[in-house]
């Protein structure tokens, strides 16, 4: 889509990622604090995504060309996505075997690795 | 070029098909009233389909002009990713299709006589299974295209002769044997494989060399053989160093002399397997492999010269063993590691089409051997020693004489077949100039060696003739009581079990039997009431036509076999026309000590082994090498037990484990090791205690921490750009000092349409 | 009236997605119910599928809806229901200094990376895209030549998730 | 066709297409409704609605021809849906007062979303201008990405009711599509394979080259190949259950949860999701015909190889006016498709008894999702061979033999694999049972 910089793409991924870093400091609830991770995760993605689309043209002085920017920054957000499919997986499992085993989430009263 | 090569997937089709049939169907036609002869003629139909396939093929290609005759046939892509295309296709050539004329042909005629061999075995399916799966694998190794595939078939053929010697599995001696020939083999294997990624490494970091039509085949003949000249010429070191690490895959499946082990053990197989497999087809890949590469071994002298050396050695070596066998399928595996020898010595001086020639005469004439001692062995109640036998030629007349063919053939009697390849091989070798260390001619010395046990193969042949078809009395009807109840005990490996619980009933159904429920063992005896041990009362009968057919093929191809292929040259001009090897090489020495033609020299050492061996064994069994093996002389007790060379090889991979583990373990482990892990935990805990206080268990706090982290270092970061581009603190200059607004670092591309 | 040159139609539709999806992003962390900020974040997703196509990457706008909002939510959704926690009203404390510390180390990172990585970038126009740049045949020849192994050891990680799942899911195994 | 179309703003273009999908689709649902009642009752050996707006003719009207005046005509019921229509919308509409309000009113929007969105790809015929609003190269993915947002709808729907049975009904939903959506996606992979393409066109185009690469004048329908047959049956099976339809439609089992996540809403909320159903029936049949059913074309003959390599000139001109019908009234052709497949499942639903829950998982996980990656395989052995036919062309021999060989291994493989299949999820067998017919009057009073 012409007409749009890099910088807003890239301002848009920052936000998300900043909303995302906050949410896991401030919320109690780790389904919650997971669905921050996940959304860093995309805010990453989306910034890979944006390089890949414009470094191709972009040059660096004194750097050659980068030919092949444009497939890394799509294969990085498959694998992304791959290993956050599989994050969830586990990590959901772990929620719910932590409430089977306690009947509740709260990540505060997770602490038995108190030294 | 024109003509039907895509026929040659039929070739290999053929026996994968009857794989399938026997694998899946194979019971239930031998169960709903077919029998086993359906299901025989269905295993022994494609093997014969291909052969008649393969002559077809065969003809095409002759019909083309020398440097014509190497068609590759396309399939399809099997692995193609970047930088490297491995294609399945095959490699129509002579070398390719004189292998498989031997595979299929000889492999027909030993399925043929494996379906009366076999006939009373309860698992006849799965026999044919494994065999005809043995044949599409072998097929596979000498047609494929590259060496991928060739390794593709190398392993298959190794599993099927896993899967053969261990076809009696219930008896653990066999199983053990399997083990053996398997373990072995992956020594090879290593050798093999890490002498292809070499070649493949050498073929790849010259891709741009390699011509046109490569396409990042590096691994194909048809891109090997015409680059592989110029790409090794200035590398000696690494050409011998891929040359000697195939050879050392050679040595595993050729069963030479490091790790020629496994082939006498392999005897625990179903003779059909000993014929097919350990004496005409499988192990001949060592050489085929040789002659397909053979330029990187010509380039090689050092790697010639190893080869005829190890060659000699192990002919020489076997054919000494071969003296202490009383099992006469034992005798001819050391023979068949012999002959192996003599194959390797001529590879070695650069003779490889004297290799396959000896290939091919030693796969007629030794499937014969085998076959026929698996009539005598079938004939004698499954009993194989030697000294039990005695006088058959009068009970087994159509055995005796083919096998006797077959004998005279293996000892070099002028005008068999074994004589011109034998004759060619130390004509090679004595002649030798490539071959050499430093300028030691090692080659001309393997020659001698080979020579001298050329006189012990006629010798030691003439032993096992003898012994079993000839001499003065019928020695079966002799046996002493306690050397009855012992053989199971001294020939543990060889005994071919042909019906292996017939231990059930001789030893109670211990020994053997572990693996028996009762029921099988109840049942035993009423399946194969005919069997019955040696005894006074034994008469062997002739074996049936499905069983002596293909020893009469086999005897006349043995008889006239090498007159023909060595006639004009046919043989070495269908596989080396003129310009296709490195080396000029002259047939016959210069000179010979003594003044004797080399015609003379074989004509003394075939003649006179025969003539000592005859003196010795004329009248039969000697005590000096009877029953009673307390009387047996030094020799031969050495002999028997291969020198102490096996029992060595095993104690030193057991024993010298063990000892070796155990020292690890009390010396390195305990005291260099343990010292310090133990230390570094105790700090590690002592510290962590110190530390651990700060562990609040909060999780998110500790997410807080790491982000003011971050927050801190970014903002050193920041400062540090600003104060001098950042190199004081990563080393380089990040951006001009004063930061990244000062003036844009990159360069804006127009923003087009 | 003259709009401004950088004031391209393309670039509202730009703004209205991102900014309905940095609304989403706000409401998964302000919102109490889980459910809620489950839902803002599919919103969210689906915005980003959006500027994935606005990047022509076509495949991975797709694989971002089929993988994030068809599958990863839906398994959040499906836990958060299991579970029945419903909305809790002490899931936010109300004077944890952890939430304005927080609150203020975001936004002093995002300053730190705006001022740091992203101002240089300023100004840079949108190129336009290769042929074929995010179709599923680019990706998928990409995925299937250069970066085979990587992709390998992506699906035993997948592989490895399954397993664990499973061993953590079972009550008895 | 059309020059004047591409003319158009695109924007109005795309706008002309969408409507081109979505008013039909809205006009069809009630005709659908109707469709199933008469069919169903049919089926069922009654007669279905047959009353509503049954005309009588007036008695002295001028316009009425005199063979009908004071007769009742009956029109089949056809205007029965609109009755039903009016009857959802002005009943009142109850809103619990404990429903999560905000999620329990975007949930019926969210729920007819997808339904509509996942006709965006569907070809209606080869017109490339007008059809479909979207030839993205990513047809299929797209396909099974909207498809995978139609569990939102339910699921929201299911916890905003704060009902017990509308939850179950949710959860059992979301774990049904999550199941369901794997065997799906890995038949279409498989066809995927086959085209080498994700677009919908192409598949239909693909559909249209000669039968097994050996017969030119037939067209290659994959239901027509073995490995696409099976998957058909696979995606048959998987787009009944992500409609919800009958045996699978246990989120909405009426005797164990009410009505399952829809509960709690009536009047007009009620009548969307039942709206959404019936247009996810509606495309979802669609996207069989063009995957698996050669899409656009009437029948599966090459008509112009037909027309030009036929010798007789009544057959070639015959062949020129089928052609010609085969392309000018394609989007006909789909229509039959479709309604052919929506009698598919009427006949489903009259047919079968529901399933039960561990049956549902145990048919998606150990049956369904093994066979179409077993297929997956095949295909991939198919291509192969058939690659290798193609090369040795001048070969028929070979050819022949690969053919052939190539079906009895595909069909060796899926048959001993579906056994193997029947056997692990193994239905408990049922006891025979004989029951004797004892008759009182002979046997006394024994009974008593």
């Amino acid at each position: 889509m012409q007409g749009v910089p890099l910088i807003a793409y890239l301002t848009l991924g920052l936000f998300l990622f900043s909303v995302g870093v906050v949410g896991v400091v401030i919320r109690r609830n780790p389904i919650v604090i997971f669905m921050c991770i996940e959304l860093m995760l995309n805010a990453v993605n989306l910034t890979f995504l944006a390089f890949a689309k414009f470094l191709p043209t972009m040059t660096i002085p004194g750097k050659a060309p980068l030919a092949d920017a444009a497939m890394s920054g799509q294969m990085m957000v498959i694998f992304v996505m791959a290993v956050a499919a599989a994050e969830v997986a586990v990590g959901l499992g772990i929620i719910m075997a932590i409430f089977r085993l306690r009947q509740d989430i709260d990540i505060d009263e997770m602490n038995l690795l108190r030294g | 070029m024109t003509g039907n090569f895509g026929l040659i997937w039929l070739v290999i089709g053929m026996p994968i098909l009857g794989f399938l049939v026997q694998s899946l169907l194979g019971k239930r036609i031998v169960g709903n009233g077919g029998g086993k002869r359906v299901a025989g003629a269905l295993a022994v139909l494609p093997i014969a389909v291909s052969f008649a396939i393969g002559v077809y093929l065969t003809m095409q290609l002759a019909q083309a002009a020398p440097d014509q005759r190497y068609v590759v046939v396309h399939a399809f892509d099997w692995i193609k990713i970047a930088g490297l295309n491995i294609p399945f296709e095959a490699a129509i050539d002579p070398l390719s299709m004189m292998m498989t004329l031997i595979i299929t042909g000889i492999g027909s005629l030993i399925h043929l006589y494996a379906t009366g061999y076999m006939s009373e075995e309860k698992d006849y399916t799965r026999f044919f299974t494994y065999l005809n799966l043995f044949i599409a694998a072998m097929l596979i190794l000498v047609l494929g295209n590259n060496l991928a595939l060739m390794f593709i078939g190398w392993e298959g053929v190794g599993l099927c002769s896993y899967l053969l010697i261990g076809f009696w599995y219930k008896d653990v001696n066999n199983s053990k044997a399997a083990n053996k020939a398997f373990i072995v083999n992956r020594i090879g294997d290593w050798g093999l494989t890490l002498g292809m990624f070499l070649l493949f490494v050498v073929m790849a970091a010259n891709a741009d060399k390699l011509g046109a039509g490569a396409d990042n085949r590096f691994l194909s003949y048809d891109v090997i053989l015409p680059n592989v000249v110029t790409l090794l010429k200035g590398m000696p070191g690494v050409t011998t160093a891929i040359a000697l690490l195939l050879f050392v895959g050679a040595c595993g499946k050729s069963a030479q002399f490091p790790l020629y082990l496994w082939l006498p053990d392999a005897m625990a197989g179903p003779t059909p397997v000993s014929a097919l497999i350990h004496a005409a087809t499988m192990v001949t890949s060592g050489v085929f492999m040789l002659n397909r590469l053979h330029f990187i071994f010509e380039m090689s002298p050092v790697a010639s010269a190893v080869i005829a050396c190890v060659g000699a050695f192990t002919a020489l070596f076997a054919a000494l063993i071969a003296f202490g066998q009383t099992d006469i399928k034992k005798v001819l595996a050391y023979s068949t590691v012999s002959q192996l020898g003599f194959m390797f010595v001529a590879c070695g001086a650069g003779a490889y089409w004297v290799g396959m020639f000896h290939v091919t005469t030693h796969a007629f004439f030794k499937a014969l051997l085998f076959l026929g001692s698996g009539a005598v062995i079938h004939a004698m109640a499954h009993n194989q020693d030697m000294r039990n036998y005695g006088k058959l030629a009068k009970y087994l007349p159509i055995t005796c004489w083919t096998m006797f063919i077959g004998y005279l053939a293996i000892a070099g009697f002028p005008f068999l077949a074994g004589f011109y390849s034998k004759e060619a091989i130390l004509g090679y070798a004595l002649a030798n100039d490539h071959a050499s260390i430093d300028g030691v001619n090692l080659g001309y010395y393997a020659g001698m060696v080979a020579l001298f046990a050329a006189l012990l193969t006629a010798f030691y042949m003439t032993r096992m003739t003898l012994l079993t078809f000839f001499g003065n009395q019928e020695r079966w009807r002799l046996i002493p009581a306690a050397a009855h109840h012992d053989d199971h005990a001294h020939d543990d490996h060889g005994h071919d079990h042909g019906h292996a619980h017939h231990e059930g009933h001789d030893h109670g159904p211990d020994k053997h039997g572990f693996f028996y429920t009762d029921e099988e063992l109840a049942a035993m005896p009423h399946e194969h009431e005919h069997h019955h041990d040696l005894d006074e009362t034994h008469k062997p009968h002739e074996v049936p036509p499905s069983m002596w057919f293909p020893l009469v093929v086999l005897a006349i191809l043995s008889a006239v076999g090498g007159f023909v292929l060595a006639n004009n040259g046919l043989l070495e001009h269908w596989l080396y026309p003129e310009g296709t090897t490195l080396l000029k090489l002259e047939e016959h020495p210069h000179h010979l000590p003594g003044g004797l033609s080399l015609m003379g020299y074989s004509l003394i050492a075939a003649l006179g082994g025969i003539l000592i061996g005859a003196i010795f064994y004329i009248k039969g069994l000697s005590a000096k090498e009877g029953w009673d093996e307390s009387k047996w002389n030094p020799f031969r007790k050495l002999a028997r037990d291969q020198f102490g060379y096996d029992a060595l090889m095993v104690n030193a991979a057991v024993q010298g484990g063990d000892d070796l583990g155990l020292a690890l373990w009390k010396g390195a482990d305990a005291k260099l090791v343990d010292g310090p892990v133990n230390g570094s935990g105790w700090f590690a805990g002592a510290l962590g205690k110190i530390i651990g206080s700060l562990q609040t268990g909060f999780v998110r706090m500790y997410a807080l921490v790491m982000l003011v982290g971050v927050v801190l270092l970014l903002g050193a970061l920041g400062y540090a750009i600003s104060r001098d581009g950042g190199k004081s603190v990563t080393g380089y200059k990040v951006m001009p000092p004063g930061g990244p607004v000062g003036g844009p670092a990159v360069t804006r591309s127009q923003g087009g349409n | 009236m003259n709009l401004p040159e950088w004031l391209t139609p393309n670039l509202a539709i730009f703004a209205t997605i991102g900014g309905v999806a940095a609304l989403a992003a706000l409401g998964v962390v302000v919102l109490n119910n889980a459910v809620r900020s489950a839902l803002c974040l599919v919103v969210c997703f689906f915005m980003l599928a959006f500027l994935y196509f606005t990047l022509n990457a076509e495949m991975l706008g797709i694989l971002q809806i089929v993988v994030y909002t068809g599958a990863i939510m839906v398994l959040f959704l499906f836990v958060i229901m299991l579970l029945n926690l419903g909305p809790m009203k002490s899931l936010i404390q109300q004077r944890d200094p952890k939430m304005i510390v927080g609150g203020a180390m975001g936004l002093a990172l995002a300053g730190m990376i705006g001022a740091q990585v992203l101002a240089p970038l300023v100004g840079v126009q949108e190129p336009r895209a290769p042929e074929g740049f995010g179709s599923p045949q680019a990706v998928g020849y990409s995925l299937f030549s250069g970066y085979l192994y990587p992709f390998e050891i992506a699906s035993i990680l997948l592989m490895v998730g399954i397993v664990g799942s499973i061993l953590l899911a079972k009550r008895r195994i | 066709m059309a020059d004047w179309f591409s003319h158009l703003h695109p924007a109005i273009q795309a706008l002309i297409r969408v409507l081109l999908l979505v008013v039909p689709i809205l006009a069809l649902v009630p005709g659908l409704i109707w469709w199933e009642r008469r069919l169903l009752s049919w089926m069922q050996d009654r007669i279905g609605p047959n009353r509503v707006a049954t005309i009588t003719w007036s008695k002295t009207s001028k316009f009425v021809p005199p063979f009908l005046r004071g007769k009742k005509t009956s029109i089949f019921g056809l205007l029965q849906p609109i009755a039903d229509g009016v009857k959802l919308f002005f009943k009142e509409d109850i809103t619990p007062s404990a429903v999560d309000k905000v999620i329990y009113f975007i949930a019926p929007g969210i729920a007819l979303f997808p339904a509509f969105a996942l006709g965006a790809t569907l070809p209606w015929g080869p017109y490339p201008s007008l059809t479909p609003i979207s030839n993205a190269n990513v047809g299929v993915l797209y396909m099974l990405a909207i498809s995978s947002l139609g569990v939102y709808g339910v699921v929201l729907a299911g916890y905003s009711g704060n009902n017990k049975y509308s939850l179950m009904g949710g959860l059992r939903a979301s774990a049904q599509l999550i199941s369901y959506e794997l065997a799906m996606s890995m038949s279409l992979a498989c066809i995927v394979l086959a085209t080498g393409s994700l677009r919908m066109t192409d598949m239909v185009h693909e559909q249209e080259k000669p039968l097994w690469g050996l017969a030119p004048f037939l067209q290659n329908w994959y239901v027509f190949t073995p490995f696409g047959f099976v998957a058909m049956v696979v995606f048959l099976i998987c787009m009944v259950a992500e409609t919800n339809r009958a045996p699978f439609d246990l989120p909405e089992a009426e005797n164990e949860l009410i009505a399952g996540y829809h509960t709690e809403y009536s009047s007009m909320k009620f009548a969307v999701f039942f709206m959404g159903e019936y247009a996810a029936m509606f495309i979802f049949s669609g996207v069989l015909a063009t995957v698996f059913l050669g899409g656009w074309n009437a029948l599966p003959i090459n008509w112009d190889w037909v027309a030009q390599h036929s010798t007789i000139p009544v057959f070639s001109g015959l062949a020129d006016i089928m052609g010609k019908l085969n392309y000018w009234l394609a989007p006909l052709w789909f229509m039959g498709k479709i309604t052919f497949m929506i009698s598919v499942y009427i006949w489903l639903r009259a047919t079968l008894p529901r399933l039960r829950y561990d049956q549902l998982m145990s048919l998606g996980w150990k049956s369904l999702l093994p066979l179409a990656t077993v297929n997956f395989i095949v295909v991939g052995a198919w291509i192969l061979v058939s690659r290798i036919v193609a090369e040795n062309a001048s070969n028929q021999m070979m050819g022949a033999i690969a053919g052939v060989g190539l079906w009895v291994v595909a069909g060796v493989f899926v048959y001993s694999i579906w056994r193997v299949l029947n056997k692990m999820s193994g239905e408990p067998v049922l006891e025979s049972r004989s029951v004797t017919l004892v008759d009182p009057s002979k046997e006394g009073v024994a009974a008593s």
